[in-house]
Formats: structure tokens, C-alpha cells, sequence
């Protein structure tokens, strides 16, 4: 019988096996296989805090596995630090951003394999190849001297991209690449990885998103507590209410929640009038009622992160004003906390987390100081609050007390959403409050923002993922270079016609 | 196992800074026997420990929030002759020692204040705002003082600080006081829990509500009080007020501060470990005079201890990581 | 006319009682001559006897209507130092007096103005090349421990197993290597020795720990010697606080306080060996001397000796009146 | 805009200092005239910029990696003393002047390793780390030294180093020379790039693949070298060698360093900047001394200066944020 799949003739290209990895305190993995061939994007799935990180930073060199082994072409092959997975052709982007923002983009890609001369930088040659690959990339305006720490967070994840298509790799590993893009750069990240494998490159896939993993991937390795529970399921053969009972262990409902609509007579509670931050952007009007959830839509750099965060008072205003419940917000964060305003920021290790902090003291870093008496912690108090937002939210693992730091980037983004839920705020904002959170914890995630609207909260929700300010809010803004270009029911609106409003916006 | 690292782990930590200590002190016995383990020596060693003591747990509080203060030894200096010449020779005679006590804090306390202000509103870096400070309370404490040594005068003043409650001098009270309140405030207050938020992540804390520049100002302004403090001490010491009092007291409080554990980066900060540090230091130059140690080979023993003790402080740290797996 | 135009210039009343009533000590060499303009340079004054030695300095150029004294800032900084003696040599002074904060650091820049035709007087701290000095004024810091060792011995002599003391100023100093060798060779002369050395930094601060150490250290002691009288303040505070008075303390340098206490008789202040804070004083006055081509009137020879090194006389109560008048304020 | 941002930006950053500067100049020829702006005297004040110039490049490798060297004032007196007495009595005069620059660098370059190697391998924080060597150098170059200052008699070294090619000191040309190679090492070469990467992110370096501590290794041993370039000029200017030489230095080189606008926090380092805050500094002391300046209120004008310079500076700064916006 002549085997109908002819990937099955292929010999695997990489294959880890048995591969056990203990923190001190937590066993991340605990025997997982994986196998990758040439020419095929093999998506890893998994929970937050699967070990999907994890495993591929072992691959990469930046960890040790306590137990497994690594083949290479079957061979077996030891990685005892990042250099030697770059020279055995392995090349990573990493989850969270490892861009140096002092240094140029150039600078940057060929960082750890500079092109020099006798150790003196050929700069005109690193500009050259950098500007060829930032064509290829589909972006040409990320000049090779720019530096980094100007860009926006797509542009840093961008050259991460283009570092690891700068080494000749035979396997590129890309964990949760599009978490920092909207759907037009993921579209172009698509296109990029099926030149790759095209070429015979293999890409190992990190995603939440699972439409994305349909459309791109070949084959999908599944992970869940640390084991691998299904390994090169075929993509065409396995429905996604499959993959998510694989990843969860449950049926999920991956679905928004309902709208009950906004009563007729709910009070404004965000009041935003003319807002504008220098020329970033400006002449935003927005306003909020109790129990509504408005939705900011638009492309990666069109300036909704800055809304937020000037709405918040974090960066000062040069124009228009913002209202809180009838009051006019005095600038400055501390007064809009004081007020009830609460922001959960878009990078949330440099925004966001005490990383050395525990969890607990994370989560209550808003609100430590109103459990507190008189001045005095209340550490049993703040314990005991954390804990209940942590089993509301299912972040593992369960406990308080151990540091931000060992938590996966999904539980991390928990964590945060954890420290308003504890604080309660009458206007919540929320940059990019699902990025990089799996498909259970998303659904949860959503209907908890929805509990918090009808409870009487006014939310407004940035999201690069417009499916999703379409499904969640009542209301969207359609912003586009610093204006907002359209406002309107959420129902009444489309991806497409979001997309085509974004574009004539960032046209005019 | 959360409570095992969330107990034993700072126990540990300080482990090698303790096993430090108990070398020294077993080195100090062995090497000068009855002389080290006097109580009248003992009670030196504390009382050396009470200025530098006294100005590190000022110092905890601004390393662990991410900062640093280069100019304590200055305005200990500048306080000192403030508190004596002003007051002593002015007032208080007329008015009493608290007179001298109330201004060696004040002037601590609002030279504090205006590096906070640089740092915190005029967002000059720490290390330049206090290094600015430093020159600056020096020359201020020259002109002052007219370079001379001001001799303090007032019996009172003696009366209170030179006396020994419960055995001990008053200066060593002080230091237990300050460290027991530094200790309570770091780990028990709101206050506390903002420094090690600011130093670990300001962004974050910031963008959780906390007023990051207010906290700033109020951070060196304690460890401007401290310096205050450190310099009523060192009146009480030396009987005189001088421009030259705490020359160098910031390199000896930062070494404290950071052979205790507090990360000079910010964001951990730990006051039992800081007093540990400043007994170590203590404890090894009453050792060195001794054993009439060469001032030269003591520098560069000291030197050695001071990676000796970090050394071990880690090797101890990475047994705590073993020991919770 | 002169006189009477310097008498009004000046607001010291003794000043003008000297110059024109003329006192003993008054020679012809104190008849206004050239003006000559002396650059002067020493190092901070961040000490009482340092600050004593400019003070002394200025005081005694006030005396003279001819003397234009240009006093640089003090600085421990050899390198800035340096270039003071640059700008003095550019300047064009007539002398130039120079306590430099290291002898042997400063020798070459002296060199270069000696080269320029300006005579330099070299105070306290001595160069290393012979030539980079007209004239010499020394301290004498080998003699000062001499002094102190034979005074601690002329009082414990009969007791060889007296336990003596040192407390030390800067340790890297040479001068203080100076004073410690010779304490140690009088010592030796009646069977002593220092049984116990610590070194502070010429400040009160350092003069306490090390005291305070000290004391704990050495549960009886009989004398101290002390290099310095500024740290001498924390030096007594420590024995204050010690609550000792077993022994007895001869000081360093001959500060007014330490004098002063000398005099009361009723702490453990016995003596204090004098080194004068007036050499820059005296420095000036040669300065001048040579730059109007005068000669020292008490000396046969023509012309200002290559050398003069002043004597370390001990202070105790039977002469310290005669002293505290040089005594300068720490 | 990018472009702009790359030209024009540390251009204008560079803005403040040089505004700094040009004032300072005013103010000298104003207030000391043509003593101030004759060509003797602009010598000396380079002459007098050239030692803590000199540390102050190997200084900014060592901040821009987000360290600190506290050392580099004490290896600079051992490294005098080693070759003042080791060469210049034993060896020199029959081997050469150039015996006495070996050693010096030799000296240099191996205490700086032995910070390095603490640093990179013993994970002793940098503080702590050079404050130790701090420490250990000056007991060891006074042991070595006999506590005597040590006369170099070697006329061949003098005849190198007190020259005057194309009118400007040697030692003059040293600066230069170590200031455009630190400036093409940092911006132009590997080294450099990697330099600026461990202090902006030391994690994302690792990764890309850089060997962090030998890197680190090669930093701290670059700082000890410059401290050993240090100590031949200041041989040259002293024409001796002295465990003192170099006292208080390491603040000068940080405080240049960091006015001049590298971060503290490390990723971001301008040599450019360095020499401009070098500059900015010694005709500071230059315009004290010309104006006889009582040094209590040079102390306190210094001061008050540095923070001037880095407001300044900061407002150059954002006003080139708001061209760039
Ligand atoms: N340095 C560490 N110390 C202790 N535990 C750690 C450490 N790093 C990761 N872990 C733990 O290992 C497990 C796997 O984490 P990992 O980051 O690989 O998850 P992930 O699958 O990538 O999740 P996500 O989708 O949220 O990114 C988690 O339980 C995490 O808490
Ligand atoms: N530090 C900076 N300096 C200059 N321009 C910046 C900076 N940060 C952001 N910008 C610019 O501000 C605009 C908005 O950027 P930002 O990425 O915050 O938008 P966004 O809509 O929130 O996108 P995202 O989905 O990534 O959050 C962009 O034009 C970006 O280039
Ligand atoms: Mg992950
Ligand atoms: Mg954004």
C-alpha cells in the first residue's frame, strides 16, 4: 500500500525527545516530544504555561533540559548555549521582546554576528542587507539606522523577525510572532514564513490564535501541563473543537458573550472631549456609559495606545479634556486611579509587572495601600484577595506567593487584569487585554470584562485582533493615524469594513 | 513550599552574611582572645557602628527604591556644624539641647529634601544630583564652620547621649532604634511596600497609581534625616561639630547597604542584611586595631573581605535555590 | 611718608604700632624695599594647622607695604596644584612660595620656574631635586617624634615595661612615616617601645574611631602620643568617653586648645610638641628676602641659607605660656 | 524624520554641553581675561583634562555596559608606584623609558581584569567589586611605595612624554589619541556595538549570542588599561609616582561621563559626550583658580554647576524630542 501522505517519506529535520525541564520549585516540562520535518510549519499548541517557551528556549540554548535529548538530522546534538543552536542553524524569535533599543536597526539584526572586518563594523554592507530584508519584510520605511528604542512595538517585533531571517537557519522558531501585530502584518508574516518553507526552512509556530494556525500551519504538536498529548496531528484532519479539548481538557465555548445592550438611561462615566496629544493624535471625542464596552479599532501605530494611556493622564494632554462621572480628571495617573479609572498597559513586563515581586503583591499593587490600616500592610488581607481573583481566573499555577517572573506570558496578562478586578474600577482600559492568553482563558477573560459592564463599569478595549473589538464591544472607534475615522454599533460594522475605513483614513 | 522560600529564603540569604560575621568574631577571639570578647570591647564595636549604622538604613531605603545618595557623609558634615555652631554657640545654652538635635535633623532632613526635589522634579540622576550635593554641603559647611572644629559645650546634650541606659550608650540605642523603625517601615508600611514597587518596576508603579516623584522626594529625605541623625551621633561622639565629619561615609554606607543583599539595581532591599554589613565592617577594623594591623595591609585585607562576604552571601543564595527545588 | 601711608592702609592697630613705633625684633630688612609680588600656593586647608599655615602667610605679608601676596586656592590635587605654579610662571610673579601637597610631584613645575628665573621657596614638603628651590623652610617631622619618645621617656624612663602608644595621622604620608621613625628611635633609647599604633586621618571623626579602638584594645596604657591636634579633639573625646585617665597624652602640631588644657593641668593632656604653623610665614619673609637680594640680618654669611629647619620644641605646663601665642585654632 | 532623529539628534544632545561649555568660556575670558584665553593657559587647561580624560574613555565603555569601575582612581596610583619604583629603579635605566609605560599598563590592564574576573565569573556585583580592588590597590601601592613618593630619574621617558609636537603636550596628545580610538572602538567596531547591547539588554545579548562575561572580562580589563594610560601621564606631569595619585579620581571620570550624557542604567554611551564633560570641568577648576575662587565656594559652585549642566542638557534634550515628534 502506497502511503497516500508523502510528508510521511520525509526524514525529520529536528526531533526532541523525552525532554524534561526543572525550575527550582516547578517541572515545566515534563517529557515532551517533538518532531519537525523541512519544509513544514509545525505549530506548537498549548495553555499558558503549557511550556511551549519553554521547550523552544531549550531548543535555542537558553535553557538546559534536565532530561531528553535533541537530534539533529538524527544525530544527537547537545545546545549548551545560544551560539551553538545559531551555528547549528536554529534560529528563535522570542516571546518577549529581545530587541536592544539603544542600538540601530541594523546594529540590532546583526547583533552576535556583526559584519566586520577585523572586528570594525562594515556598516554600509549591514545597511544594504538590512534594507533588503526589510523589503522582503514588506517594510521599507524601518530605515537600517533608525534606532530601536523609537519603534513601535510591531516595529521592534519586525526586526526581531528580520534577525532571525538574517542567519541562514535550517529551523526558525517564532513563538507568539503576531501577539504585537494586527491582521495586515500578520499577513505579511504568513507570506514570509511560506517563502521560508518554501525554501526548505522549517518554522516552528507558537499561536493563540487558532484561525491563524489553520490557515499556515502543516502539522501541530500539542502540549498541556508539561507533556505533549498529541503529537504531528495533521492541520486539514483535526477540527479545532479537537484541538481545544486536546489543549484544555474541557469543551470550550469559544464564543463572545452576549450583549444585553446598554439601558437606555445609563449615566455617562467617561467623558472624553477633544482630546489630542501633540501630533500623535488628536481631536478624539469619546464617551462611555456605565455597563458599555467601547472598542478602539485600527492598525498597529495609529495611535490607540496612546489614547489610552492620555486618557489615563500618563502622558500629558496638549489639548481637550476628560471627565470622569461628571468631574473634570486633574492630570496625572495618581488622580485617575484615585477616580476609578484603572489601565491595564500594552507591554505588560515593562508596564506592567513587578517581576521579582510574588504574584500576590502584583496583583495588589494598586490597592495595597486602601487594604492597608493606617500606613500598616495587611499582607493576609491582600493574600486572601489575590486568591480569589487567581481561582476566578484560573492563573497557574494557583499559588500567590511565588514571583512574576516564573509565570508564563499568559498568566502574566492575568495577573494584571487580576490587580483592576481587585482594585474595582468604574472605568477600566484595557491595551490589548488577550495578547498572547490562550483560547480557554481568553473566553473567560471575555465574559468576565463583559460581567464587569454590566455590573456598571464603562470599558474601553484596544485590541489588534478586530474580530475581536467586533464580538466584545457594544460600540467601536475606528482609529486611523492619530484621527478616529468612524464611530458606530459594533454590530453594525465588519472586519472588512474596518479594514477599508482604516485604509482610506490612513489614504486621506 | 511557597512558605519554605517565602521564610527560610531570607534566612538563608543572610546565612552568609551571619557565617561572616561568626568567622570574624571567632577570628577576633582567636587572634585577641579576652580583649575582643570584652563587653567594654563589644560596646566599642557598637558604638563605632552607630554613625555608618544609623546613615545605611537611610541609604536601604534608597538603593532598594533604585537610587543612590553620594552626598549622607556631606550633609552628616554640613548638619554636624550647623547643629554646633548655630544652636550651641546662639541658642542653646539658652534653649537646651534639643536645640542642637532639632537642627542637625532639620538641616539633614531639607538638604535631603532638595536632592529628592533635583532628582524627583528636576529628573537629574541620583548619582549627580548627590554628587552635586556632596561639593556643595562641603563647601556650605567650610564657610560655615569658618574650617574650624566647633567644639559643642553644652553639658545637657552630654547628659542625654552620653549616658548608658541598660549598659548600653545612648548612641547604640539610637542605632537599635533606627534599624528596629527602618525594619517596621520597610516591611510593614505602605511606605515600605512603594520603595521596593518604585525600584523594582517605576513604570509600572507609576502607571498603578503610585506617585512615583512625591515617594522620590520623601525617600532622600529620609536618608537626609538619617545623615541629621548620624550627625547628632557623631556630636555626641566626638564632642565637636566639623566640616570633615562623614568624609567617605558614603562609600562605607553603600558597601554596608550592598554586602547586606539590597540590590544595588533597585528592588530588593532587606534592613537586617544592611546591619549585618555595617557590624561586619565594624567588627573587622576593631580586629585589625587589635592585631596593630599595618593601616596598608588592612586596606587590602578589607578589600578581600568585602569578596569574601559576597562570595559566601552567594554561595549561600544558591544553596536557598537548591534547598527549595 | 611711606610709613605714614602705611599706617593708615592698615587697620591693624599692632601692625601700625610695629611699623612705627619699631619693636625690638624690627631689623632694617623691614625698611619697604621693591615691591615684589609673591605667588603662594598650599594645599587645602582642609585641617586646622593647614589652615593656620595660609593664615599665618597672609598675616605676615599684611605687615609689609611691599609685599603683594597672591594666594592660590588650596587643593589636594597635584594636578591642579601643578597648574597654579603653571600660572604663577606665566603671571610672571617675583617668588614664588610653595607647600606642595607632594614634594616630589611638584619638584619638576618648580624646576621649570626656578628655570624661569623665579626663585621658589620650598615649605615643609621638600622636593626631590636640589635645584628646584632657592631656599628651604623645613618642619621637622623626624625631630617631632624624637621629642615626643624622649619626653614619654624622661616620664616613664624607670619603668621598661610601660605600655606606649602611638596614634598616627595619614598612614601614606610620608611625613607621617617620618614622625613615626623617629618616636621609635627615642624610644629605643630608654628601652621602650610602641606597643600599640593606629592610624587616623588628621580628622576629629578618624581621631575618635581610631582612639576609641585603641582604648579598647589596650586595657592599660601608660602614654600616648598623638601625631595631630586637630584629631586630638576626637583622640580625647574617645578617652572621654572611655572614661580612662590611667595615662597621659602628649599631642602633635601645638593647637591653642591643646595648650590650652596643657595649661588647666586637669586632663590627660600633658604636652604637645609644636610644629610650627608658621613656616609659610617664614617662607614669605625669605621669599622677600630674596627677591630684593637681602640677607638674613642675625647671619654673618650674605645672602638667605639653602635650608633652614626649625625646631620641635615640647609645650608642657612649665612653658606654655610662652607658646600659646603661636598656638593656631583647629 | 528618521533621519533627522539620527543626525540631528545627538547633535542636539550634545546641544547642552556644548552651550555649557561655550558659556563657561565666556565666562572665563570675562572674568580673567586674557589670562584666560592665552594660548599657555588653554594648554594647561588640557594638560590638566588629560588624566581624567584619559580614564574617563575606558570609563564610559565600563557605564555604557550598565557597570561602574570605583577603582580606576586607586589602580591609577599602584600602577604609578609599580612603574616609578619596580622599573625606574631595577630596569629602566638600562632597558629604556618605555619599560615604565609596560608596567604601567601592565598594571592597569591586569587589576582591571581582576575586577572583570570578579564581576563576570564571581557575579560580584561591580560596585562592590571595584570598591574592593579600590581598597586592596592603594594598601598595596603604599606597601610598595614605602610609603615615599617615588622620583622617576629616567631622562629618555621625559624627553617622550614632556614634549611638545606640533605645540600641544604630548600628554595632550595621549587624550586625543585615546579619545578618537575610544570613540571609533565604541562606535565603529564590534566591541563597541556588543558594549552598548550588555548594558541596554543583557538578556536579548546573551541570546543573539554574545559571550556576556568574557565581554564583560574585556570591559572592566579596557578601564584598567585607560587607568594605566592615566598613570603614565600623571608620571609624566609629576614627574613621580605616589600612592595618592589618582585620589577621588573615579568620581571625577563618573561625573564626566554621566554629565556628558551616557546613562547610568547602561545602553546608551557617547564618548563625544565624555570629553565634552571633561572638558566642561578642568576649565571649571581653570576659571577657580585664575579667580582665586575661595575653595568653599568653588565647592559649592561646582556643584551647583553640574546640576545646571544636566538641566541644561535635559532641555536640549526635549526640545529635540519635540522637533523630532
Ligand atoms: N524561570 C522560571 N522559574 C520557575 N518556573 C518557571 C520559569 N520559567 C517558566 N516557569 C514555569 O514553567 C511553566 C511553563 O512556562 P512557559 O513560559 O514555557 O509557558 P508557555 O507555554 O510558553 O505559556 P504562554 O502561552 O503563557 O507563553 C510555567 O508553569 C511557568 O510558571
Ligand atoms: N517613543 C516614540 N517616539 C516616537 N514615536 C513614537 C514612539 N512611540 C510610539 N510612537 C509613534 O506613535 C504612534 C502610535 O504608536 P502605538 O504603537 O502606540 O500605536 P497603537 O495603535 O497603540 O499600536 P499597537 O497596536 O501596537 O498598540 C506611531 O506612529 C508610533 O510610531
Ligand atoms: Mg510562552
Ligand atoms: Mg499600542
Amino acid at each position: 500500500m502506497v502511503d497516500a501522505d508523502p510528508h510521511e517519506a520525509v526524514e525529520p529535520l529536528l526531533r526532541m525527545r523525552g525532554i524534561v525541564k526543572e525550575f527550582p520549585g516547578a517541572r515545566a516540562l515534563d517529557g515532551v516530544d517533538l518532531e519537525v520535518r523541512p519544509g513544514e510549519v509545525h505549530c506548537l499548541l498549548g495553555q499558558n504555561g503549557a511550556g511551549k517557551s519553554t521547550l523552544i528556549k531549550i531548543l535555542a540554548g537558553a535553557h538546559q533540559p534536565t532530561a531528553g535529548e535533541i537530534l539533529l538530522d538524527e544525530e544527537p546534538v547537545t545546545i549548551p548555549d545560544p551560539v551553538a543552536a545559531l551555528k547549528l542553524g536554529i534560529a528563535t524569535i522570542y516571546q518577549e521582546l529581545d530587541v536592544v533599543d539603544g542600538l540601530t536597526v541594523a546594529e540590532n539584526i546583526y547583533l552576535g554576528h556583526e559584519l566586520a572586518r577585523g572586528g570594525v563594523s562594515r556598516r554600509s554592507d549591514a545597511a544594504r542587507r538590512t534594507r533588503e530584508i526589510m523589503q522582503r519584510l514588506g517594510h521599507p520605511e524601518i530605515t537600517p539606522h533608525r534606532e530601536v528604542g523609537r519603534l513601535p512595538a510591531a516595529g521592534k517585533q519586525i526586526v526581531s523577525l528580520a534577525r532571525a531571517l538574517s542567519r541562514d537557519a535550517r529551523v526558525v522558531v517564532m513563538d507568539e510572532p503576531s501577539a504585537v501585530l494586527d491582521s495586515e502584518e500578520v499577513g505579511n508574516l504568513h507570506r514570509i514564513v511560506r517563502e521560508l518553507t518554501a525554501d526548505g526552512v522549517a518554522v516552528v509556530y507558537i499561536s493563540h490564535r487558532l484561525e491563524e494556525i489553520r490557515q499556515l500551519g502543516d502539522r501541530i504538536t500539542v502540549l498541556k501541563d508539561g507533556r505533549t498529548v498529541a503529537t504531528s496531528l495533521l492541520v486539514a484532519d483535526t477540527p479545532t473543537n479537537d484541538l481545544i479539548k486536546l489543549m484544555t481538557g474541557r469543551a470550550v465555548e469559544y464564543a463572545f458573550p452576549d450583549r444585553p445592550g446598554v439601558p437606555e438611561g445609563a449615566a455617562p462615566v467617561l467623558e472624553v472631549e477633544d482630546l489630542g496629544l501633540g501630533d500623535v493624535f488628536n481631536d478624539v471625542s469619546l464617551t462611555v456609559r456605565a455597563g458599555e464596552i467601547v472598542g478602539l479599532a485600527g492598525l498597529v501605530g495609529s495611535g490607540r495606545s496612546e489614547i489610552l494611556e492620555t486618557i489615563y493622564g500618563a502622558r500629558r494632554s496638549t489639548s481637550g479634556s476628560v471627565r470622569v462621572g461628571g468631574k473634570r480628571l486633574r492630570s496625572g495617573v495618581d488622580a485617575a486611579v484615585a477616580a476609578g479609572v484603572g489601565l491595564c498597559p500594552e507591554e505588560r513586563k515593562s508596564q506592567g509587572l513587578l517581576l521579582d515581586e510574588p504574584v500576590y503583591r502584583n496583583i495588589t499593587l494598586s490597592t495595597f495601600a486602601r487594604i492597608a490600616r493606617g500606613g500598616l500592610l495587611d499582607e493576609g488581607a491582600e493574600r486572601a484577595a489575590a486568591r480569589e481573583q487567581v481561582e476566578a481566573l484560573d492563573l497557574r499555577p494557583a499559588s500567590v506567593d511565588r514571583n512574576a517572573r516564573t509565570l508564563s506570558g499568559g498568566n502574566q496578562q492575568k495577573a494584571l487584569l487580576a490587580r483592576w478586578l481587585v482594585h474595582g474600577c468604574r472605568v477600566l482600559l484595557l491595551d490589548e487585554p488577550t495578547r498572547g492568553v490562550d483560547v480557554g482563558a481568553r473566553a473567560e477573560i471575555y465574559s468576565l470584562i463583559r460581567r464587569l459592564a454590566d455590573d456598571g463599569a464603562a470599558v474601553v478595549v484596544v485590541s489588534s485582533e478586530i474580530p475581536e473589538v467586533l464580538g466584545l464591544a457594544d460600540r467601536v472607534l475606528v482609529i486611523s493615524d492619530g484621527k478616529a475615522v468612524h464611530e458606530g454599533p459594533a454590530r453594525e460594522i465588519d472586519e472588512h469594513a474596518v479594514l477599508d475605513l482604516v485604509m482610506e483614513g490612513s489614504v486621506a | 513550599m511557597s512558605a519554605r522560600s517565602g521564610l527560610m529564603g531570607p534566612a538563608l540569604r543572610m546565612g552568609g552574611l551571619v557565617f561572616a560575621l561568626i568567622l570574624l568574631v571567632v577570628v577576633g577571639a582567636v587572634t585577641a582572645g579576652e580583649r575582643f570578647m570584652s563587653p567594654g570591647n563589644l560596646t566599642t564595636i557598637l558604638s563605632l557602628a552607630a554613625v555608618t549604622g544609623v546613615v545605611s538604613i537611610g541609604m536601604t531605603f534608597v538603593i532598594t527604591s533604585g537610587g543612590i545618595d553620594l552626598s549622607v557623609g556631606a550633609v552628616l558634615g554640613l548638619a554636624s556644624i550647623w547643629a554646633s555652631t548655630l544652636s550651641t554657640q546662639y541658642m542653646a545654652e539658652d534653649y537646651g539641647w534639643w536645640v542642637i538635635v532639632v537642627t542637625a535633623l532639620a538641616v539633614g532632613l531639607a538638604a535631603g529634601l532638595v536632592n529628592g526635589a533635583l532628582i524627583a522634579y528636576g529628573k537629574v540622576p541620583a548619582f549627580i544630583a548627590t554628587l552635586a550635593m556632596l561639593a556643595a554641603a562641603r563647601g556650605l559647611a567650610e564657610i560655615i564652620a569658618g574650617r574650624r572644629t566647633q567644639i559643642v559645650d553644652v553639658e545637657p546634650f552630654f547628659d542625654v547621649f552620653q549616658a548608658r541606659p541598660l549598659g548600653l550608650p545612648t548612641i547604640v540605642w539610637i542605632f537599635v532604634v533606627v534599624a528596629a523603625a527602618g525594619w517596621f517601615l520597610l516591611n510593614r508600611t505602605t511606605f515600605g511596600r512603594r520603595t521596593v514597587a518604585v525600584g523594582g518596576n517605576p513604570e509600572a508603579s507609576r502607571l498603578a497609581g503610585i506617585k512615583i516623584k512625591r515617594h522620590t522626594l520623601y525617600l532622600y529625605g529620609l536618608a537626609g534625616l538619617t545623615a541629621g541623625i548620624g550627625a547628632v551621633i557623631m556630636l555626641a561622639r566626638t564632642t565637636a561639630g566639623s566640616s570633615t565629619h562623614g568624609t567617605l561615609l558614603e562609600l562605607d554606607a553603600i558597601a554596608a547597604v550592598v554586602v547586606g543583599g539590597t540590590l544595588l539595581a533597585g528592588g530588593r532591599g532587606t534592613i537586617t542584611g544592611t546591619v549585618l554589613g555595617v557590624l561586619i565592617f565594624s567588627t573587622l577594623t576593631n580586629i585589625f586595631v587589635l592585631n596593630n594591623l599595618d593601616s596598608s595591609v588592612q586596606a587590602i585585607a578589607k578589600g578581600a573581605i568585602i569578596v569574601v562576604a559576597v562570595l559566601l552571601q552567594q554561595w549561600f543564595a544558591s544553596r536557598e535555590k537548591a534547598t527549595s527545588t | 611718608t611711606a610709613l605714614v601711608v602705611a599706617g593708615c592702609t592698615s587697620n591693624e592697630p599692632r601692625e601700625t604700632e610695629e611699623t612705627a613705633t619699631g619693636p625690638v625684633t624690627v631689623t632694617e630688612n623691614d625698611e619697604p624695599g621693591d615691591e615684589v609680588v609673591i605667588g603662594f600656593s598650599a594645599p587645602a586647608a582642609d585641617h586646622g594647622w593647614m589652615g593656620a599655615i595660609t593664615s599665618a602667610a597672609r598675616a605676615e605679608a599684611e605687615k609689609y607695604e611691599d609685599v603683594d601676596l597672591q594666594v592660590a586656592e588650596g587643593t589636594n590635587d597635584v594636578n591642579v596644584q601643578i597648574s597654579q605654579i603653571e600660572g604663577f610662571i606665566e603671571q610672571g610673579v617675583d617668588a614664588i612660595v610653595l607647600l606642595p601637597f607632594d614634594g616630589a610631584a611638584l619638584t619638576d613645575v618648580a624646576l621649570e620656574a626656578m628655570e624661569a628665573g623665579i626663585p621658589v621657596i620650598n615649605v615643609d614638603r621638600e622636593f626631590s631635586s636640589p635645584f628646584a628651590a632657592r631656599s628651604t623652610v623645613l618642619g621637622d617631622n623626624y625631630g617631632m617624634g624624637v621629642s615626643a619618645g624622649t619626653y614619654i621617656c624622661e616620664q616613664l624612663g624607670d619603668n621598661p615595661d610601660a605600655v606606649v602608644a602611638e596614634i598616627a595621622g595619614i598612614d601614606a604620608l610620608p611625613l607621617t612615616t617620618d614622625r613615626s621613625d623617629g618616636f621609635k628611635d627615642a624610644l629605643d633609647d630608654c628601652g621602650l617601645d610602641v606597643d600599640a599604633r593606629v592610624a587616623a586621618d588628621f580628622t576629629v571623626e578618624g581621631g575618635e574611631e581610631a582612639a576609641a579602638n585603641l582604648l579598647s584594645a589596650e586595657p592599660q596604657i601608660d602614654a600616648i602620643w598623638n601625631h595631630d591636634d586637630d584629631q586630638g579633639v576626637g583622640v580625647l573625646a574617645a578617652i572621654e568617653n572611655a572614661g580612662r585617665d590611667e595615662f597621659f597624652l602628649v599631642g602633635g602640631a601645638g593647637s591653642s586648645n591643646m595648650m590650652e588644657l596643657i595649661q588647666s593641668g586637669d586632663s590627660v593632656v600633658q604636652a604637645t610638641v609644636i610644629y610650627p604653623s608658621t613656616q609659610a610665614a617664614d617662607g614669605v619673609k625669605l621669599a622677600r628676602l630674596v627677591a630684593q637680594n637681602k640677607t638674613v640680618s642675625d647671619l654673618a654669611s650674605i645672602g638667605v641659607p639653602r635650608t633652614v629647619q626649625l625646631f620641635a620644641p615640647v609645650v608642657t605646663a612649665d612653658n606654655v605660656e610662652e607658646y600659646l601665642p603661636i598656638g593656631f585654632d583647629s
